[in-house]
């Protein structure tokens, strides 16, 4: 699925309307430049997944499943599990979407995403495997897009990390003679820390948390940045055409700062049990 | 293979062989789409969404006497117990195919002609009876968008489990069961819409079967009224 | 190959055309109205193929050709043989064929004619695995469709069928040591039933069998019906939109049923060796 | 490998050093075609169908000047040894263009400008040769489309096997001997349409070859116009 | 894993820690394209083409107010350890819209309402750093094809090896390393047009590798108008 | 990639001038009709290729890169090495070219340049089975299509013959347990001749060989013969529509044959070390 463009007139229009109201400290939405919409998180949402999470932003809405295998590993980690995030924009999720396999969006927000939990070394992958060279845990996070209202690198982002964190599977073990097989527990992934996504946009001078669609249509250009518990940056993507200073964007990262340790909250108290 | 019956004529999940799932629709779920509905039926969730009527791309498409109807009928990875790649299966192209049939006999498409309407159906969680959910679903988003129909379509499946004529079979039923008969039925015109089976019938097993997926259909046509009322009247919107 | 859409105003008049036509009892090709047209079959037409049968049923023609393999069976059923039919719409078999992959008609086809033949047990799946969970037989039955003049579920099911039923596979067997190896025989694959497939059609209020591309044109609904040897029932597919009273079908059944008898006596004649 | 070609000068299947296989054609085989025709030369079993000439789909395609010939040369999954899948290989997209080539040297494309013609090959069973028996069959089933052409094209394949060179190879001679080496020849024209060849030839053993070719080809052209002639006469149609 | 930096601060290739790679940039080096650019920087092996202004295809791409732009990342099989697919990667699909977004803001896109521009960049040999080199590159193809631009576009990347923020990694150090930080700036506006990170960060350490970064484009930058210098004045044309 | 086609007018004009010229002996860029542009070799252009040339043919310019690994034979050869051709035409290479996968052009290329190179046993494929029947050396030749001034065929298999002549590839042994490992030695492969491409067009009653993109457009037919060492021909590829008399092919072979004797020097002198 991809996104097709959309009408150039009102989005100057809007543009302008918009860039009024900023002026003012006020946004279309009425929230503050800084602030982010509601933050929704419900767990356990798929019975048949081994985790999974719906994320509402508002009215941004994505949905994560977590499955576990076991499976051979990459060549070049032979002792570590496999983790594999993918994205589709389902076709319903917004009146521009064009059918077919994901296109450069999809597979950016894919990469981003996978990239924050990854680099923040969330889930300990080294404990994912099983029996080294032969057998490890290949974990799939699979996110359907279901109501496209901007912003959908944090809102993806809160979800598979929401699915990862509460997910339970199946323990395995290494008999005598090397056979792998199930203990019949089920146990938790080796999880962490819990990375946090926040991206920005600049609108003319303006620079805003969280944009909506509207505000999407007509930004410059975008950051996203993945914080980690340990007062690390763990990833970074700019977005867009447009470009930032270098001043801007060492401002940008000390507000985002703060404001990650806020959405923090909010997303562990949404999946401690 | 267990027994899917017992002595008393109770089923796995403890129902009786007449006995629906509990079902429950939700309307208007989503704030794009111009229609939606999420349905769970047994341990089903299904989204279903609707766009249109709207312009025909590419425009050759156009149909000069009647609404274009497209449908989508989609499962997500996550939905069954072993990851499902995301690419649509043989079996996903068939069932977009049979399900949009069932739902365009009770569109009114004559009166949009040169129009397109998508019917997008996600399956985020499967059970047994899927497409007969996902058309009981598209039915009501259809209406929550608008578009204006003959009567509801109303679905669901029976089934013969260890010699028994049963109604809405679940996932281990539809798998060591011996027949699985889906039907959707157009309960205020006495119409079926969608009809497949397979496995092996007598005829008057047959017979017994069709009255008793109807008489579930009119079932579901409840649930469905309900749902739109809830919807309309509740919400007064 | 996909088939693309025809003419509006011709599908229109010819509707009319029939209807006056059927009032009388009639058929645009002079047929009764629960008439098949001839059906002709011919088996072991190509060489090297391990079954074959080229099957007209008027000037609809295609022909149904059956590889047999040796292969890893499915994993949920490790202890039987594999069957797969596939079906293709040569580019020339209409003029209202699309180039590409199959498209939903040239699946439904390959999957409601496998559906029947499956269903009714035809081919005893449980005799064809060589050593269970390792090697079984896989059975490719491919059609490629010819000419198309209506009625493809019916002349496409006969056509598998009759390969099927007339196909020389190779014989295998273990060895001592476990290895798999042919034995130098040639024989018959396990067959236990004829099923026989019959279509219905309803244009207005009249219900013809078998219809032409003509009539399909213009039918309101369509119902195919598989019939095993057993006096059951082991497939049904209602196609197109349009609809059915329970009462239609039911009644529809029964007629359809003497008509698989006389069909069944006709391909049973083409298959005798 | 077994030896191809035994002291008398037989080859595996009896045949002489210039003797050509069994070649039957049948003209007219499809209903729905503009042309056609069905060849079995050998054990190789071809339908040949022609479409056109008729609009240029998309538009853009249409060449000013003449028509736009499409041709598609592909083996059912059933023709060969071990089953094929039905995507095009990269063989059989080859082979597609130099049949094309083969044939169009023969069409008066000028005289349809902005049109479309489509040769449609399937090969239900394979043999040596294929390439060239449906090159025989195309040029019979355009002439049965009406198709206005300069020369028929005949062809057929030589090639050298234990040394010797001969005409017309079988599987086994095309996968066991030395060099295979197909021509298409207009026979009126004495105009070579299609040449391909690999294996080695001295310059003197091409040069044989390729004489023994076009008297192949001559061959086959009587094969195509009694088969036109029993089509049109006998048939008196 | 080798240590990457030694006690005197000297890296695996013998850089220092703020030391850049070889760079060296060909200017126009294809015929057939409108702007063209060869680049080493290390043992990267990149050409990039540039074709437009030109009409687009199909027209409903066309953009009213402004130039549509397009950019084709894409590594020779060739290129890396291991022979790569011809088809596109994820990786591959991601860096072309990055390094398009980082291109289009340095471009007057504007100037050229309703044309399309093409930026095709083949990584024949691949180290360390692909995607900055190919920005760089690609910037100079752009000035060659005569596109109007606000501002070069100079990209390399930083990154933390052994705890030491060090510019432009080759491969081992990207492979081995902590932290890659690919940067693209605009050196006479002071901006920054693509910025990506992975690996993790103190803010502090941040700051000065982004500076560093900066520092390093400047460079880059250099050696881009020496490029376009001998190109146009040396050769004089 | 696929070439799109190219104005009618400019071309009929075109071939007017051409032919103008060709009946005075000469071409638009002052060659013979039967000379060459000059080729211009460059082997090891790539480190990390085990082989790789570029090659200039007036503006035509190819880039071959070959990369070795071990594999399973194919079935049918089972104690021979692999040797796979591959050509992509970048989309640079030229306006016409639009985007997707390899289309016919591109996979004739391939398969011309392959059956010359593998006619002539040009790779003594024999000798790259480390262990038959299980681990054989497979060698992928690719192409990149750099920039089309025409003439691909002959261009393109000098790459491939340069790349192939120059690769230095890992040695492989088997041990006394039958596995297989690197002995550290670096070869080179088993070259037994240079086979030479020659492609001759015929525009109108003229034969003119290495055919520019500007005569290409106007060509009635093509014909490409590849010559091996020991006077054979090794492979022959007709193209475009249009005719050959028997006569005109035989004399053409008897011309290219001295052809490929100078373009063998210049390709033995580029290849030697």
């Amino acid at each position: 699925m991809s996104l097709s463009r959309r009408s150039f007139v009102i989005e100057r229009l809007r543009k302008e309307r918009l860039l009024s109201l900023l002026a003012k400290g006020h946004r279309l939405d009425d929230r503050g430049l800084l602030d982010y919409r509601p933050v929704k998180i419900e767990t356990n949402v798929i019975d048949k997944a081994e985790g999974s999470a719906k994320v509402d932003l508002g009215d941004t809405s994505v949905i994560a499943g977590v499955k576990v295998e076991l499976d051979r590993p990459f060549k070049d980690t032979p002792d570590k599990g496999i983790l594999i995030v993918n994205t589709e924009f389902l076709p319903f999720a917004s009146p521009y979407i064009e059918p077919g396999p994901p296109d450069e969006n999809a597979i950016e927000l894919a990469r981003v995403v996978d990239r924050g939990i990854r680099e923040s070394g969330m889930v300990d992958l080294s404990k994912l495997a099983v029996k080294p060279g032969e057998q490890v845990y290949a974990i799939f996070a699979d996110v359907d897009v279901l109501n496209i209202d901007g912003n959908l690198f944090d809102a993806t982002s809160y979800a598979v990390v929401s699915a990862l964190a509460t997910a339970k599977i199946p323990e395995y073990e290494v008999d005598g003679d090397g056979t792998v097989k199930a203990t019949g527990n089920i146990v938790q992934l080796p999880i962490t820390t819990i990375p946090i996504s926040i991206t920005a946009a600049k609108i003319g001078d303006y620079i805003v948390f969280d944009p909506t669609e509207e505000e999407e249509a007509v930004i410059d250009t975008r950051l996203t940045i993945v914080f980690s518990e340990d007062n690390t940056l763990c990833a970074i993507q700019k977005g867009e055409p447009g470009s930032w200073t270098p001043d801007e964007i060492v401002n940008l990262i000390g507000e985002a700062d703060g404001k990650a340790r806020e959405i923090r909250e909010i997303v562990k108290r949404s999946i401690s049990p | 293979m267990g027994k899917l019956v017992d002595e008393q004529g109770r089923r796995v999940d403890g129902r009786g062989l007449n006995e629906m799932r509990p079902v429950k629709i939700e309307v208007g779920v989503l704030k794009n789409a111009d229609g939606s509905a999420y349905i769970e039926h047994g341990k089903n969730k299904i989204i279903v969404a609707v766009y249109g009527p709207k312009e025909v791309h590419p425009r050759h498409l156009a149909l000069p006497d009647r609404m274009f109807i497209r449908c989508r009928y989609h499962m997500s990875p996550f939905s069954v117990q072993e990851r499902k790649s995301p690419q649509p299966s043989r079996r996903e192209i068939e069932l977009s195919k049979v399900i949009r049939e069932a739902l365009e006999a009770a569109i009114m498409i004559e009166e949009y002609p040169r129009t397109a309407l998508d019917i997008f159906i996600e399956v985020l969680e499967s059970d047994g009876g899927s497409r007969g959910a996902s058309i009981t679903a598209a039915s009501v988003a259809l209406a929550n968008a608008g578009i204006p129909m003959r009567d509801m379509v109303a679905s669901c499946a029976v089934g013969k489990i260890d010699g028994h004529i049963v109604l809405d079979l679940n996932d281990q039923e539809d798998k060591e069961g011996e027949v699985d008969l889906p039907v959707a039925y157009m309960p205020n015109l006495n119409r079926i819409t969608l009809l497949q089976m397979d496995g092996k019938l007598l005829h008057e097993e047959f017979d017994r079967a069709l009255d008793l997926a109807v008489h579930g259909c009119e079932q579901i046509y409840g649930i469905q009224r309900s749902a739109l009322q809830d919807y309309y009247f509740k919400q007064d919107r």
